[in-house]
C-alpha cells in the first residue's frame, strides 16, 4: 500500500512506454482480428467458441497491458481489475452450474441426468415413435421421462387446450401424448410446437 | 511555444503523486463496475445460447460481419491514437506536444463518431428488415422459435456499449478542450490517461461482442 | 384439521412420511441455537454485572486481547455442528426431491388465483387435491401466468410452479384426513386466496371416487344450485361480484338482458352467446374500464356447465 | 495551517465546520464530507421513519383477518414499498453513507474523502432516486414486492419502470460511495497507521465497499434488462416469450445477498467500536474480526442460492449454495464470539450506545442462528417464504443493523453536533425499541413454522391471536422512536455542549479532532504511533490524550 510520502516532491517518476511498443500493439490488434475472422470461418464444433475467446482475452490482455499501462502502473490496480475479473466468474459460474444441471433424478436408478443428452435422445425416440412427427421439447424442461418411451398412448381425454390469456401458448398445454407410467410427459412448452413466432399483439 | 498551465494538487492531498494514485485506483474501481455491468449481458448471451443453440447460430447470421469487423479495426485504430495521445501528454514538457495531443484527440473522436455511423447503418438496416427485439420482432426468415431473445441481447449489448461510446466522446471532448488550453504537460496529465482508460475498457468489451455477436 | 401425530409449540402436526424427519432437523438445529444463544447472553449480561464500570476512571481490569487456542476452539466446533447440518440436511433434500417410481401422478395447474388438478384418467377437481393415503402422489405442476408456490404445511413440502416449465413435489400421506393449501410466491391481489386443500382417503374410498371421475354425489342438480358452485369452484367471485360492487371485472348483478358498453364504444346485449363467447375467449369483447386479464376457460367448461352458469346469472337480479 | 488558495471554503481558524460557511448556498454545494455525511443522516432518518410508518400500516392491516383498513392492492402497494424504502432509500446507504461519510476520513486522520465532488454527486444521485422512488409511489404505485419477481414484474400494471430506474439510480448513489471509501483507505490514511492500526469501523466499511462496488452494478444491469422486458418484450425473463423467470432470481439475487451484506457489515463496525470503547478494553481477536469481515465481503458472493432452493433451480446447485452458505456463517459467528470476549475483564458502563450494542449482540445472535434453519436444505423446504423468513431478516436487519445504526448515531451524537442529549430518556427509547421488536418479530417465528406465508393480505383465523400480538409490538417500537426523535431534536437545540472525548475513546476522531471539528478535522495532521483501542492494562499509565482546546 503506497504510503504517501513527505517530500511532495512534484516529478513523475512514471515510466513512458517507448512509441514503438503502442506501434507494435496496433499491428497485434489488428493481426489478431482477422486471425478471428479466419477462425470462425472454420467450423471446429464446440472448439469454435473457445478459439474465439481465446484470441479476444489476448487481445485484451494486449490493449489492457500496454495501452492500459497496467504492465508498469501500481500492482494494486491490477490487483482491482483482478477481483472484478473473478467476480463476474463467479457470476458466470454459479449461473451456470444450475442452468445446466437442471435435469431430474432419476427415481429408479437416483443417478443423475443432465437436462441436454437426455433433451436430445428423448425427441429422437418420440419421432420414432411417432412415425417421424417432428418433436421438440420447450425450454428448460424440468421433468423428462426415463430412458424408454411407451408409445403414446391415444390421449383417453381430449387434450385440454389450456389456451392462455394475454399472448398465446403461455399454459404449456398438457399433451395427451403423456407416457403412462410414472413420469411426467415432455411439456408442450410455452411456445407452441410449430415455432411460430409470439403472436403480434 | 505556448507556456502550461501549471497544476496545484487539491487542499485534502499532501502531495501531487498522492491525488494522481488515487484518481487512477479511482478510474480503475469505476472500470470495473462497468465490466461488471456488461457481465449480466454476457452471462444471459451464454444461458440464451445454450437453451436455443440452433436458433443462436441462424439468428446471428443474419448480422452483417464485414461491418462488424470494420467497426473492430476502428475501434482499435481509435484506441491507438487515444494510446499515443496519452503518450504525447505524458512527454510534453514545456507545451510543444499540445499540437500532438490535440490531434490525436480529434481523431480518436472522429473514429468514435465513425464507429456510430456504422452503427446507425446496421440498426437502420435492422429496422427495415425487422430483426428486432420482443414484440417489434417481424422477421420471416428465422425458423427457429424465439429468435427475438438473440436480437433482445443484440441491441442491448450494441445499444448500451453504443451508449458508452457516446459517453467517451463527450469525456474526450472535454479533454481536447482543456488539452487546448495548455494544461497537460509531464507533471500533469490525469484527465488524459483517465479519459484513455475508459476509451480503452470501451474498446475493450467490444473486442468481445464481436466474436460473440457477429461470428457465432 | 385432524392431525395423525407430531407436531407440537413449532411445527404444524406431521401428516407424510418425510414430516417427521424434517421436524427432527429442526429440533436438532433448534437446540443448537438455544444453546449458543444462551451461552451468548448469559455470558454478555455476566460480564457487564461483573466488570461494571463503579468509578468513572476506573480502568479495564485486563487486557487480554487474544488467545490462538480461543479462537481455534469457537471456529472448529461450530464448522463441525454446520458440517453435520449441511449433510443432514442435503440427504433430507434429495430425498423430497425424488419422488418414488410408482407414484400416482397428477398435474397442477396454478393460475392466478386458483388451483386445477388433472388426474391420469383425465378426471379434473377444483382447488381440491383428493390422494390416496401411504401411496406415494407425484405432482407435475405447471402455471398459466406467473410464479406460483405449491405448499402444504403438514406435509413440509414446497415447490414453486414455474410457467413455461414442469416442477415437481411428491409426499406420501399418512392418514386420511384435510390439510390446508398455500400458494407461497407472491403472485398479486389474491395471493393470500389461493387456498386449496388435500384431502387424504382410505384407498378403497378413493378408487371408487377416482374411477367415478370423482363427481360430486351430492352435487346440486337445479343448474342455478349448479352454476352457483361452478361460480365459486372456479374462481369467477375473485374478479366477479354478484352484489353490484365493481372488481377487477364487472359486477355480475343485473347483467342479464342489460346492454353493456365495450370498451371499442360499441354496446351488446347480454344474452347467451356473450356470455359464452366471454367465457370461450374473453378478450373478443371487453367491457370499457376493465382490462383484458379474464383467463380462457375453454376446454375447462362443458355444456352443461355453461348452461349451469347462465342460468345462475340470469338469477342475479 | 494555510489552505491553498483555489479552495472554495473560506478559511476559518478556530471555528467548526458549521460555522466555517454559512448560508443554505454553502450546504447545497458543500465538499465537506462531514456537511454531506450530516445532509445524509437526516434524509436517512427520514427515509427510516416513512417506512416505519409504512411498517406499521402492514401490521394494522394484519391486525385481523380480511380487510382491516386497506384493500389488498393498497396492502400489496404498502408491503413492496416498506420494502423498497427500507432496503434502497435506509439501510444501504445508512451506515455507510450517513456515519460512514462523517467519521471515515476522521478516523483515518485524513482532511477529506478522496474525491469530494464524487461524494456529492453521490449524495445528488440519492435525492434524485428518492424523489423518483415517491414520484412512482404516485403515479400509479408498485405491487411486485421489493424483489421484482418476473413474470409477475414484467406483466403487471403501475409505474414498475419508473421504480426500477429509481432503484438503478439509487446504485450508483451506492458505487460511488463505495469507490470513494475504497480509494481514501488506500490512500490517504495518516502518518503510522498501517492496516492494521485502523479502526474496525474502517475495516467493515472498507468490505462493504468492496461489495458495493462489485455488486451494485450487477443491479444495474438486472433493472436495466426487467425495463426492456417490460418495455420491448424482449423476453429473457418473461417464459411467454421463451425466458426462464429462474435466471432473474439469479441476476437479482447475485447483487441482494452481497446487499444483506453491505447492509450488516458497517453495523458490525460500529458495534466493534462501541465494545471497545464503552468497555475501555482492547477488541479481542482484532486481526481475526478485520479478516472476518473481508471474509464475508467475499463469501457472500457466493451463497445466493440459498434464497431459490424451492424456486425451480436445480438439485446440485442447491447442494452447492447450501454448503458455501455454512462457510459465510463462520466468520459471522466468530465476530460474535469475539465481541463477547472483549467484555472480559473490561471496565464496562452501560450508556445508551452500549445498550444499543447489547441489543445488537443479542438479537443479531438470535438472527444469525435462525439463518442455519434456512440454509439447511431440509429445514428450508418447509420454512421458505413463511414469516419465519420475514423474522429472520428483520432480526438481522433490524435487530442488528438498525439497533448499530443508533447505537452509532449516539455514539457519534457529540462529535457531528456538539452536543449531548438526554441520557435517561435515551436509555427508555433503547429499551422500548428493544422490548417492542421483540414481541413483534419473535411471534412472527412461530407463526412461520406453523405455516403462515409470506406477504399475505388474508390470513386463516388460527393465526389471528400471533398477528394480533405482533402489531402490538410494533406500536412500542414505534412509541421508542418518537421518544428518540424528540430528544434528540431537542439536544440539537438546546443539548449541553460536548466535550472533544466525552466517552475517552481511543479512535482518532476523539483523540485529535475537536467536536464538532473544524472544517478540515484536525489542526495538524495526527501521527499515529500505537495499536487501535490501546487502553492501558492495569499498571500501565494511560497516555494523555492531545486533544485542541
Amino acid at each position: 500500500m503506497s504510503q504517501h510520502d513527505h517530500d511532495g516532491s512534484h516529478a513523475h517518476s512514471h515510466f513512458v512506454p517507448p512509441a514503438k511498443a503502442y506501434w507494435g500493439v496496433f499491428g497485434g490488434l489488428l493481426f489478431l482480428t482477422v486471425v478471428t475472422v479466419a477462425v470462425s470461418r472454420v467450423d471446429l464444433g464446440p472448439f469454435n467458441m473457445l478459439v474465439a475467446m481465446g484470441v479476444a482475452t489476448v487481445k485484451a490482455l494486449l490493449v489492457g497491458l500496454i495501452f492500459m499501462q497496467l504492465r508498469w502502473d501500481e500492482k494494486l490496480n491490477g490487483t482491482v481489475f483482478g477481483f472484478g475479473l473473478i467476480f463476474v466468474a463467479l457470476f458466470f459460474i454459479f449461473t451456470l452450474a444450475d442452468i445446466f444441471s437442471r435435469g431430474y433424478v432419476d427415481p429408479v436408478t437416483d443417478n443423475h441426468y443432465l437436462a441436454r443428452d437426455q433433451v436430445r435422445a428423448l425427441e429422437k425416440d418420440v419421432e420414432k415413435a411417432r412415425g417421424g412427427v417432428k418433436y421438440e421439447v420447450g425450454r428448460p424442461s424440468d421433468e423428462l421421462p426415463p430412458n424408454e418411451v411407451a408409445p403414446p398412448a391415444p390421449p383417453p381425454a381430449p387434450a385440454t387446450e389450456g389456451a392462455a390469456p394475454g399472448s398465446e401458448g403461455a399454459a404449456p398445454a398438457p399433451e395427451g401424448a403423456a407416457p403412462a407410467d410414472g413420469a411426467a410427459p415432455a411439456p408442450e412448452g410455452a411456445a407452441p410446437a410449430d415455432g411460430a413466432a409470439p403472436a403480434q399483439p | 511555444m505556448s507556456t502550461v498551465v501549471r497544476h496545484e494538487h487539491a487542499h485534502h492531498f499532501e502531495s501531487a503523486e498522492q491525488e494522481f494514485s488515487a484518481a487512477k485506483m479511482g478510474m480503475w474501481l469505476f472500470l470495473v463496475t462497468e465490466i461488471l455491468l456488461f457481465s449480466g449481458i454476457f452471462v444471459a448471451y451464454t444461458v440464451f445460447k445454450n437453451l436455443y443453440p440452433e436458433m443462436w447460430s441462424e439468428a446471428s447470421k443474419q448480422l452483417d460481419w464485414k461491418l462488424g469487423a470494420v467497426n473492430t479495426v476502428v475501434l482499435i485504430t481509435s484506441s491507438f491514437t487515444m494510446a499515443m495521445a496519452v503518450r504525447a501528454a505524458q512527454t510534453n514538457e514545456r507545451g510543444e506536444n499540445k499540437g500532438k495531443i490535440v490531434g490525436l484527440l480529434a481523431a480518436t473522436i472522429l473514429l468514435a463518431g465513425a464507429f456510430l455511423v456504422v452503427k446507425y447503418f446496421e440498426y437502420s438496416h435492422k429496422l427495415h428488415v425487422g430483426t428486432l427485439p420482443g414484440e417489434h420482432y417481424f422477421f420471416p426468415g428465422i425458423q427457429a422459435a424465439n429468435a427475438h431473445i438473440f436480437f433482445g441481447i443484440y441491441f442491448l449489448a450494441t445499444g448500451l456499449h453504443g451508449i458508452h461510446v457516446v459517453i467517451g466522446m463527450s469525456i474526450l471532448f472535454w479533454v481536447l478542450l482543456r488539452a487546448r488550453k495548455g494544461h497537460f504537460y509531464n507533471q500533469y496529465y490525469t484527465p488524459v490517461e483517465l479519459g484513455g482508460l475508459y476509451w480503452h475498457l470501451v474498446d475493450l468489451i467490444w473486442i468481445y461482442l464481436f466474436p460473440l455477436l457477429y461470428l457465432v | 384439521m385432524s392431525s395423525p401425530n407430531g407436531g407440537g409449540f413449532w411445527m404444524p402436526p406431521q401428516a407424510s412420511t418425510v414430516a417427521a424427519e424434517v421436524d427432527s432437523l429442526f429440533d436438532f438445529i433448534l437446540y443448537l441455537n438455544y444453546f449458543f444463544f444462551a451461552l451468548i447472553t448469559v455470558l454478555a449480561i455476566y460480564f457487564a454485572m461483573k466488570y461494571r464500570r463503579r468509578r468513572a476512571d476506573q480502568e479495564a481490569a485486563g487486557q487480554l486481547d487474544h488467545s490462538m487456542k480461543l479462537e481455534w476452539t469457537w471456529t472448529v466446533i461450530p464448522s463441525l455442528f454446520l458440517f453435520v447440518l449441511f449433510v443432514w440436511g442435503f440427504r433430507l433434500f434429495l430425498d423430497m426431491s425424488t419422488p418414488p417410481a410408482d407414484a400416482l401422478e397428477v398435474r397442477v395447474i396454478a393460475k392466478k388465483w386458483d388451483w386445477r388438478f388433472e388426474y391420469a384418467n383425465g378426471a379434473k377437481t377444483y382447488g381440491e387435491l383428493i390422494v390416496p393415503e401411504k401411496q406415494a402422489v407425484k405432482l407435475v405442476m405447471a402455471s398459466e401466468d406467473v410464479l406460483h408456490s405449491f405448499f402444504v404445511p403438514d406435509f413440509r413440502v414446497k415447490q414453486d410452479v414455474v410457467p413455461g416449465r414442469y416442477t415437481t413435489l411428491w409426499f406420501e400421506a399418512l392418514a386420511p384426513g384435510t390439510h390446508q393449501v398455500f400458494c407461497t410466491e407472491y403472485c398479486g391481489t389474491k395471493h393470500s386466496g389461493m387456498l386449496a386443500t388435500v384431502t387424504v382417503l382410505p384407498p378403497d374410498e378413493f378408487k371408487k371416487r377416482y374411477d367415478s371421475g370423482f363427481e360430486d354425489p351430492n352435487a346440486p342438480k337445479d343448474p342455478v344450485a349448479a352454476g352457483q358452485q361452478l361460480f365459486t369452484q372456479r374462481g369467477c367471485m375473485a374478479c366477479h361480484s354478484v352484489d353490484g360492487t365493481k372488481g377487477v371485472g364487472p359486477t355480475l348483478k343485473g347483467i342479464w338482458d342489460a346492454e353493456e358498453k365495450m370498451a371499442d364504444g360499441s354496446s351488446v346485449k347480454v344474452d347467451d352467446n356473450y356470455i359464452r363467447e366471454s367465457l370461450m375467449d374473453p378478450n373478443a369483447k371487453l367491457v370499457a374500464g376493465f382490462g383484458p386479464v379474464m383467463p380462457s376457460f375453454k376446454g375447462q367448461l362443458d355444456d352443461q356447465q355453461v348452461n349451469d352458469l347462465i342460468a345462475f346469472i340470469k338469477s342475479l337480479k | 495551517m494555510s489552505a491553498s488558495n483555489s479552495d472554495t471554503h473560506a478559511h476559518a481558524h478556530g471555528g467548526n465546520y458549521f460555522e466555517a460557511a454559512r448560508g443554505l448556498k454553502s450546504w447545497l454545494i458543500t465538499l465537506d464530507h462531514k456537511r454531506i455525511g450530516v445532509m445524509y443522516l437526516f434524509w436517512v432518518i427520514a427515509a427510516f421513519l416513512f417506512g416505519g410508518l409504512l411498517a406499521l400500516g402492514v401490521r394494522l392491516e394484519l391486525w385481523a383477518p380480511g380487510e382491516t383498513i386497506m384493500s389488498a392492492d393498497t396492502y400489496n402497494r404498502f408491503f413492496t414499498l416498506h420494502g423498497l424504502v427500507m432496503v434502497f432509500l435506509f439501510i444501504i446507504p445508512g451506515i455507510p453513507a450517513a456515519l460512514g461519510n462523517f467519521v471515515l476520513p476522521l478516523q483515518l486522520g485524513a482532511k477529506d474523502v478522496a474525491f469530494p465532488r464524487l461524494n456529492l454527486l453521490s449524495f445528488y444521485i440519492y435525492v434524485v432516486g428518492t424523489c423518483m422512488a415517491l414520484y412512482s409511489t404516485i403515479a400509479g404505485g408498485v405491487d411486485t414486492g421489493w424483489t421484482f419477481y418476473t413474470p409477475y414484474s414484467a406483466t403487471t400494471g403501475g409505474s414498475v419502470v419508473m421504480m426500477t430506474l429509481s432503484a438503478f439510480i439509487l446504485g450508483f448513489s451506492s458505487i460511488l460511495t463505495g469507490l470513494n471509501f475504497i480509494v481514501t483507505v488506500h490512500k490517504m490514511r495518516a502518518p503510522g497507521m498501517s492496516w492494521y492500526r485502523m479502526p474496525l469501523l474502517i475495516w467493515a466499511l472498507y468490505a462493504t465497499s468492496i461489495i458495493q462496488v462489485m455488486a451494485t452494478p450487477v443491479l444495474g444491469i438486472t433493472l436495466l434488462l426487467l425495463a426492456m422486458e417490460r418495455a420491448l418484450g424482449i423476453g429473457i425473463f418473461d417464459p411467454a416469450l421463451g425466458g426462464d423467470p429462474v435466471l432473474f432470481q439469479h441476476f437479482f439475487w447475485f447483487y441482494s445477498h452481497p446487499a444483506v451484506y453491505i447492509m450488516i457489515l458497517p453495523g458490525m463496525g460500529v458495534v466493534s467500536e462501541l465494545i471497545a470503547t464503552f468497555s475501555r478494553k482492547r477488541i479481542f481477536g482484532y486481526r481475526s474480526i478485520a479478516f472476518s469481515s473481508l471474509a464475508i465481503a467475499i463469501i457472500s458472493f457466493l451463497v445466493w442460492g440459498h434464497h431459490m432452493f424451492v424456486s425451480g433451480q436445480s438439485v446440485y446447485a442447491g447442494m452447492i449454495f447450501s454448503f458455501l452458505t455454512f462457510l459465510v456463517a463462520i466468520p459471522s459467528a466468530i465476530k460474535v464470539f469475539n465481541w463477547t470476549a472483549t467484555l472480559y475483564q473490561g471496565s464496562i458502563s452501560m450508556q445508551t450506545p452500549m445498550i444499543w450494542a447489547f441489543s445488537f449482540l443479542i438479537l443479531f445472535t438470535i438472527g444469525g442462528l435462525t439463518g442455519l434453519f434456512l440454509g439447511t436444505l431440509g429445514t428450508d423446504v418447509h420454512l421458505h417464504d413463511t414469516y419465519f423468513v420475514v423474522a429472520h431478516f428483520h432480526y438481522v436487519m433490524m435487530g442488528g443493523t438498525v439497533m448499530a445504526f443508533f447505537g452509532g448515531v449516539h455514539y457519534w451524537w457529540p462529535k457531528i453536533f456538539g452536543r449531548m442529549y438526554n441520557e435517561a430518556l435515551a436509555k427508555i427509547s433503547a429499551v422500548l425499541v428493544f422490548v417492542g421488536f421483540n414481541v413483534t418479530f419473535f411471534t412472527q417465528f412461530v407463526l412461520g413454522t406453523r405455516g403462515m406465508p409470506r406477504r399475505y393480505y388474508n390470513y386463516l383465523p388460527e393465526f389471528e391471536t400471533l398477528h394480533k400480538v405482533s402489531t402490538m409490538g410494533v406500536l412500542i417500537i414505534g412509541l421508542g422512536v418518537t421518544i428518540m426523535v424528540l430528544y434528540l431534536a431537542k439536544s440539537l437545540l438546546s443539548g449541553e455542549k460536548a466535550v472533544a472525548n466525552p466517552w475517552g475513546a481511543k479512535t482518532l476522531e476523539w483523540t485529535h479532532a475537536a467536536s464538532p471539528p473544524v472544517l478540515h478535522n484536525f489542526d495538524e495532521t495526527p501521527v499515529v504511533e500505537e495499536p487501535p483501542y490501546h487502553y492501558p492494562a492495569p499498571g500501565e499509565e494511560s497516555r494523555p490524550t492531545k486533544v485542541p482546546a
